[in-house]
């Protein structure tokens, strides 16, 4: 067989590809799996010549725990609360994700309170998601108050989700056929509240870090993804639209009520990480405007459609939904036999794609740029890994 | 380790009133042992933004208990908080983040991924089936992912334990596991009140009771 | 009011033809008197660190052991010293164990030069500004060594980022001593505390003052490693950098000579700027002065407690930069320093030193 | 362009491509070998433009004997998908990689030769993704059997 299979060790001994004109001797270096600005426990082999980063070799699996194989031995319902695990940042967006592609292939039918709900509590969690992001990303960078005032944010919607829902991070709430319970009385009242919360927390964020010179000068030109370049190395979501690509699946395939709302995809120009960081935060002035448009016209209706303990089963063949998450494209490839358990399912994970853009963008940056870079990728390594 | 703690108990217990000397001693240092917490900033899934992020940020602020100063360098770090699913491959790093860390050190296993896999239990070819099958563990703190007052409740178990060890006689014996889990039949209300009661109360954790919750839930999961 | 200082170093020095028992005993007491004084004030500038830190942050900071918490430095010194004490194998045991004393009596030896009251101050030499600039700069050293000395890549990354840093902005904070130094003209401390009873030096040498200031300010939180200039031990880059590999004893002489470190600086910026113990003056206080009345009410609050009110003002702005700023990148921070500060470093001393030599500064003698 | 269109304008392209049922994407097989050159005309062709190779993984079809490789490709600029499917033989899983069309494909193809030992021919850097180098076995394969992991009772 003429196919040759090389090991990590064969990879990182390699030999020098740099042209440095100063004979400056390379060397490697671990960042992770426990690292501090790796987000969990991702591994960077870097190799650096002083400051200088010449070779980005992400190392995964320190989290790799066979969700797809447990999927197989498991029925649909049971696959809906592994997925909260992958990214559990935007836990909703991953029930959502399987349970689109388990109605549409078992063709269940839902109610417009069912997509309302649905739409509702996935735009709260991107906002969620993103401001944790932007906490983490200001501690990333150095400045430690932001990270504090992001999660302090973040507090008031993980209450309003434990008011309706039950759970702060991991949800289980989209179901096929429906939302697991109806929303609380008090959740339209919450949500308004919190909106207008946001709206001058907003201001203060740009204060404190948007507009710092320090954060301008860190971010601008820093790990540039031309628009081409991004798309051929799989990117999507923020890190894609920040590349100039008004790519959104909320827009271009709407699903759940998103086609009733009216909204902009914010893209950026240069796909630095200033744009990266530019996109985010518009994306959450985004949400605010859907949810505004949302929060008062509630369908009346249904929860839902299939009692929880009924069984599904899923004509054989091969289906395909996706959906936008707060990090980029999420899809789920089921292969059904026609079984009460999936044959096959796979999940197409936005940072496992995102993920390697970074090789692309790190090399010839500084350690620092390369820790801006990560951050603003905004990845979550269980979802990586799976 | 450490001359003072090694020598102190000869030299003093044969002194007239010694005894009270080094129990004065371990009093003492265990007090600030069990007040300095210093975690190691360590997370691999979902626990480490309940566990590391939520309970440090503004709201809950792990900082109360002087136990803010995550430390990046685990040789600096008190306590290590196991925060997610520990697989194969993390193992001997997670050994060895173990042995790096400096004497005495706490181990804290939080969500039920650290405690025995959780919901990866069956059918991953990967997932270690609880993390002390690879570290020695103080706490359990029960939850998927467990809430923030949840992981406080194991933090005050653990400054309890602390403080009941004794560091200069046996130093580095380790006392018996306990599982932070709530008792049986506890709502909200009741955990709130009692969380306000032990936070007026420094650490006023009764032992007995969490080891009693631990058997409790054992019980609970052989009938399950 | 002319202000008589009396160090110690004096009084010893009187003592010692008559009584040379005493003169020992006195200077075990100075010494004695220091080590106490650094380590409560390490103790209680992380305490007010973390308070700080944590009201900027929407929290509440430590407040379960004693009093909102007033014993946990205590708690964590006692801690760090029964902590086992670490040396990686492959590390140079030696020079390993060296670095952080060597970092700690850099900043103890500058202490001793500290002027805190006209009865306060240990050594009043006549190159006050010379020895403390000199001697403060052996704590890069100890952060080199340390460093070097781990064995590890990243505590290396980050002795190499510290020492490029700290020898950088040496310069651009020896400019700005510079200024003072030329206006008062005089190296010694006490010196130049005695030569702003007339007024401080940041307003009275119109501009240079204020520039050399912002310059010494910038500098100075470069060179004790704080943010926004924190990159030889920037978590999120390189783990904890040159002190990844310490622990227990030795990393808390690290940590306090930090936190000291933020003490000295304010202290020196306060002497040189803002008149040290020399209460706010305006004009000559004697008769005849405008402003004499005024002079004597700000004579009412004694010397010290006017070095302390000023050295803690210094110390929360320090602190205010930390908990506000992100970091710089290495390249950014050496760009500031050569092509920013050393030129306005430059231009800035020139300005003061036309300033001297025709006098045109306030209250000029 | 819709699917049935779809389906045509790229039989047009590959006359050998037969459409496959039971999918709701509009799927075509394609030999293996007919799959790089393919691969690099529906990403030029002006009015196909697959340029996001969305992803990629393998079906183990134990019964049948072959693994069933998907490549699912999105048109960023005109919206629409194909699912591209590659049958090949399960004891002699070689396949030509496609890491020079799609750049992204070098990790969805190291994927798959971690999960099913699937063999890229012209992979840059062929080597595992997620479980170490010494790992014994392909973890997705139906047939796969490790005695660490746990049955759920019933």
């Amino acid at each position: 067989m003429s196919v040759t299979v090389s090991t990590l060790q064969a990879r990182i001994s390699g030999e020098s590809t740099a042209g440095s004109p100063l004979s400056t001797e390379e060397y490697f270096v671990n960042m992770g799996p426990q690292h501090p600005s790796t987000h969990g426990v991702l591994r960077l082999v870097l190799r650096l010549d002083g400051e200088t980063v010449r070779e980005v070799v992400p190392v995964l699996g320190y989290i790799h725990r066979g969700i797809e194989k447990m999927g197989e031995h498991g029925n649909y319902r049971q696959f809906v609360h592994l997925v909260d695990r992958m990214d559990y940042l935007s836990a909703l967006a991953n029930n959502w994700a399987v349970t689109m592609v388990v109605e549409k292939a078992a063709k269940m039918e839902t109610t417009e309170r069912i997509q309302a709900i649905r739409t509702l509590v996935c735009e709260l969690q991107r906002i969620q998601s993103h401001l944790l992001w932007w906490g983490v990303f200001g501690m990333d960078l150095g400045g430690f108050t932001p990270f504090f005032y992001g999660l302090r944010d973040r507090e008031q919607i993980c209450d309003i989700f434990e008011k309706t829902i039950g759970a702060r991070l991991t949800m289980n709430y989209i179901q096929p056929g429906g939302v697991m319970f109806d929303i609380h009385p008090e959740f339209v009242k919450d949500v308004k509240a919190f909106l207008n919360y946001l709206k001058p927390k907003l201001v203060e964020y740009d204060a404190l870090l948007t507009g710092n010179v320090i954060i301008q000068e860190r971010l601008r030109g820093i790990g540039k993804l031309s628009a081409a370049r991004a798309i051929a190395l799989g990117a999507t979501g923020p890190v894609l639209r920040a590349s100039g690509v008004a790519h959104d699946l909320r827009k271009s395939e709407p699903y759940g009520l998103y086609s009733q709302v009216d909204f902009d995809v914010p893209v950026g120009t240069d796909g630095d990480c200033w744009d990266r960081y530019w996109v985010r935060m518009e994306e959450i002035r985004q949400s605010i405007r859907i949810i505004e448009q949302l929060i008062d016209n509630i369908p009346e209706g249904k929860t839902f459609m299939v009692k929880p303990a009924a069984k599904i089963k899923v004509p054989a063949g091969i289906h395909y939904s996706h959906l936008e998450t707060a990090r980029g494209i999420l899809g789920v490839l089921l292969v059904s036999d026609g079984k009460e358990a999936p044959y096959r399912i796979h999940c197409r994970t936005p940072n496992f794609n995102n993920l390697w853009c970074i090789g692309e963008m790190a090399t010839g940056g500084r350690i620092g740029d390369l820790v801006a870079m990560l951050s603003s990728i905004d990845i979550v390594v269980p979802d990586i890994d799976r | 380790m450490g001359v003072i703690t090694d020598n102190l108990p000869g030299v003093l217990e044969p002194l007239p009133g010694g005894s009270v000397l080094v129990t004065a001693v371990d009093q003492l240092i265990n007090w600030s042992r069990a007040n300095s917490l210093w975690p190691l900033t360590f997370g691999t899934s979902c626990c480490a933004i309940e566990v590391m992020m939520a309970t440090g940020a503004a709201r809950h602020d792990l900082a109360r208990f002087g136990a803010e100063v995550a430390r990046p360098s685990p040789r600096q770090a008190d306590l290590l908080v196991i925060a997610g699913t520990i697989v194969k491959r993390m193992a001997p790093r997670l050994r060895t983040l173990y042995e790096q860390m400096a004497e005495p050190r706490y181990v804290m296993a939080t969500g039920s991924c650290a405690i025995c896999g959780g919901p990866f239990m069956y059918h991953s070819y990967t997932t270690v089936r609880g993390a002390d099958e690879i570290i020695p563990v103080d706490v359990y703190v029960p939850g998927c992912p467990p809430r923030p007052e949840a992981f406080f409740y194991g933090l005050l178990t653990l400054q309890k334990m602390i403080k009941e060890g004794e560091s200069i006689r046996h130093p580095g014996e380790r006392r018996r596991p306990v599982l932070a889990a709530l008792p049986e039949g506890m709502t909200l209300d009741d955990i709130r009140k009692e969380m306000q009661d032990l936070l007026s109360h420094d650490a006023n954790v009764t032992m007995t009771d969490a080891v009693a919750a631990g058997a409790h839930y054992a019980a609970d999961l052989k009938d399950f | 009011m002319a202000w008589q200082v009396k160090t110690i170093a004096q009084r010893t020095g009187e003592l010692l033809p008559g009584s040379p028992w005493t003169a020992a005993l006195y200077v075990l007491l100075t010494i004695l008197a220091v080590t106490a004084f650094v380590t409560v004030a390490g103790l209680v500038l992380i305490y007010a660190e973390r308070k700080i830190a944590a009201h900027f942050q929407c929290r509440v900071g430590p407040m379960r052991v004693g009093w909102h918490g007033v014993l946990q430095s205590i708690a964590d010194a006692i801690k760090l010293l029964m902590k086992e004490d670490v040396v990686p194998r492959d590390a140079d045991a030696l020079l390993h164990i060296l670095a952080p004393v060597l970092s700690f009596a850099g900043m103890l030896l500058v202490m001793i030069a500290l002027p805190m009251s006209p009865s306060l101050q240990v050594a009043d030499m006549n190159i006050g500004v010379l020895y403390v600039t000199a001697v403060s700069g052996l704590g890069v050293l100890g952060i080199l060594l340390g460093g070097w000395s781990s064995n590890n890549k990243w505590s290396l990354l980050g002795a190499m980022r510290a020492g490029a840093q700290i020898i950088s902005y040496e310069v651009s904070a020896t400019l700005a001593l510079l200024v003072v130094v030329v206006f008062a003209g005089t190296l010694q401390l006490s010196g130049i505390i005695q030569s702003q009873d007339t007024g401080w030096w940041i307003w009275r040498a119109h501009g240079c003052g204020l520039v050399a200031f912002a310059i010494f300010m910038i500098a100075g939180t470069a060179e004790i490693n704080r943010t926004p200039f924190d990159l030889a031990e920037g978590e999120s880059e390189l783990t904890a950098g040159f002190h990844t590999e310490y622990s227990g004893l030795r990393f808390s002489f690290f940590f306090l000579s930090e936190f000291l470190n933020m003490f000295v600086l304010a202290a020196m910026a306060s002497t040189l700027f803002f008149g040290g113990w020399m209460p706010l003056h305006v004009g000559p206080s004697g008769v005849g002065g405008h402003f004499a009345a005024f002079n004597g009410v700000m004579d009412l609050l004694p010397p010290g407690l006017w070095f302390t009110l000023k050295t803690t003002a210094i110390i929360f702005l320090l602190m205010w930069f930390r908990w506000t700023f992100p970091r710089l990148r290495v390249d950014q921070l050496m760009r500031l320093e050569w092509k920013i500060l050393l030129p306005i470093g430059f231009v800035n001393l020139f300005v003061s030193a036309a300033c001297v030599v025709t006098g045109f500064y306030f209250f000029a003698r | 362009m819709d699917a049935l269109n779809l389906i045509a304008a790229v039989q047009a392209l590959h006359p050998a491509a037969q459409a496959r049922a039971q999918s709701d994407q509009p799927t075509l097989t394609v030999a293996a070998d007919a799959l790089v050159a393919l691969a690099t005309q529906l990403r030029d062709d002006p009015d196909l433009r697959f340029d996001l190779l969305e992803t990629h993984t393998a079906v183990d079809w134990l019964e049948e004997d072959r693994f069933e490789l998907l490549y699912l490709l999105t048109s960023v600029p005109h919206g629409h998908r194909l699912l591209l499917a590659v049958n090949i033989d399960r004891d002699a899983p070689v396949v030509p990689t496609v890491s020079q069309v799609w750049p992204i494909a070098e990790w969805l193809e190291r994927e798959a030769y971690d999960m099913f030992g699937i063999l890229y021919d012209g992979h840059p850097d062929l080597r595992r993704l997620f479980l170490e180098d010494d790992w014994v076995g392909f973890p997705l394969r139906k047939d796969y059997e490790d005695d660490f992991m746990l049955e759920r009772p019933e």
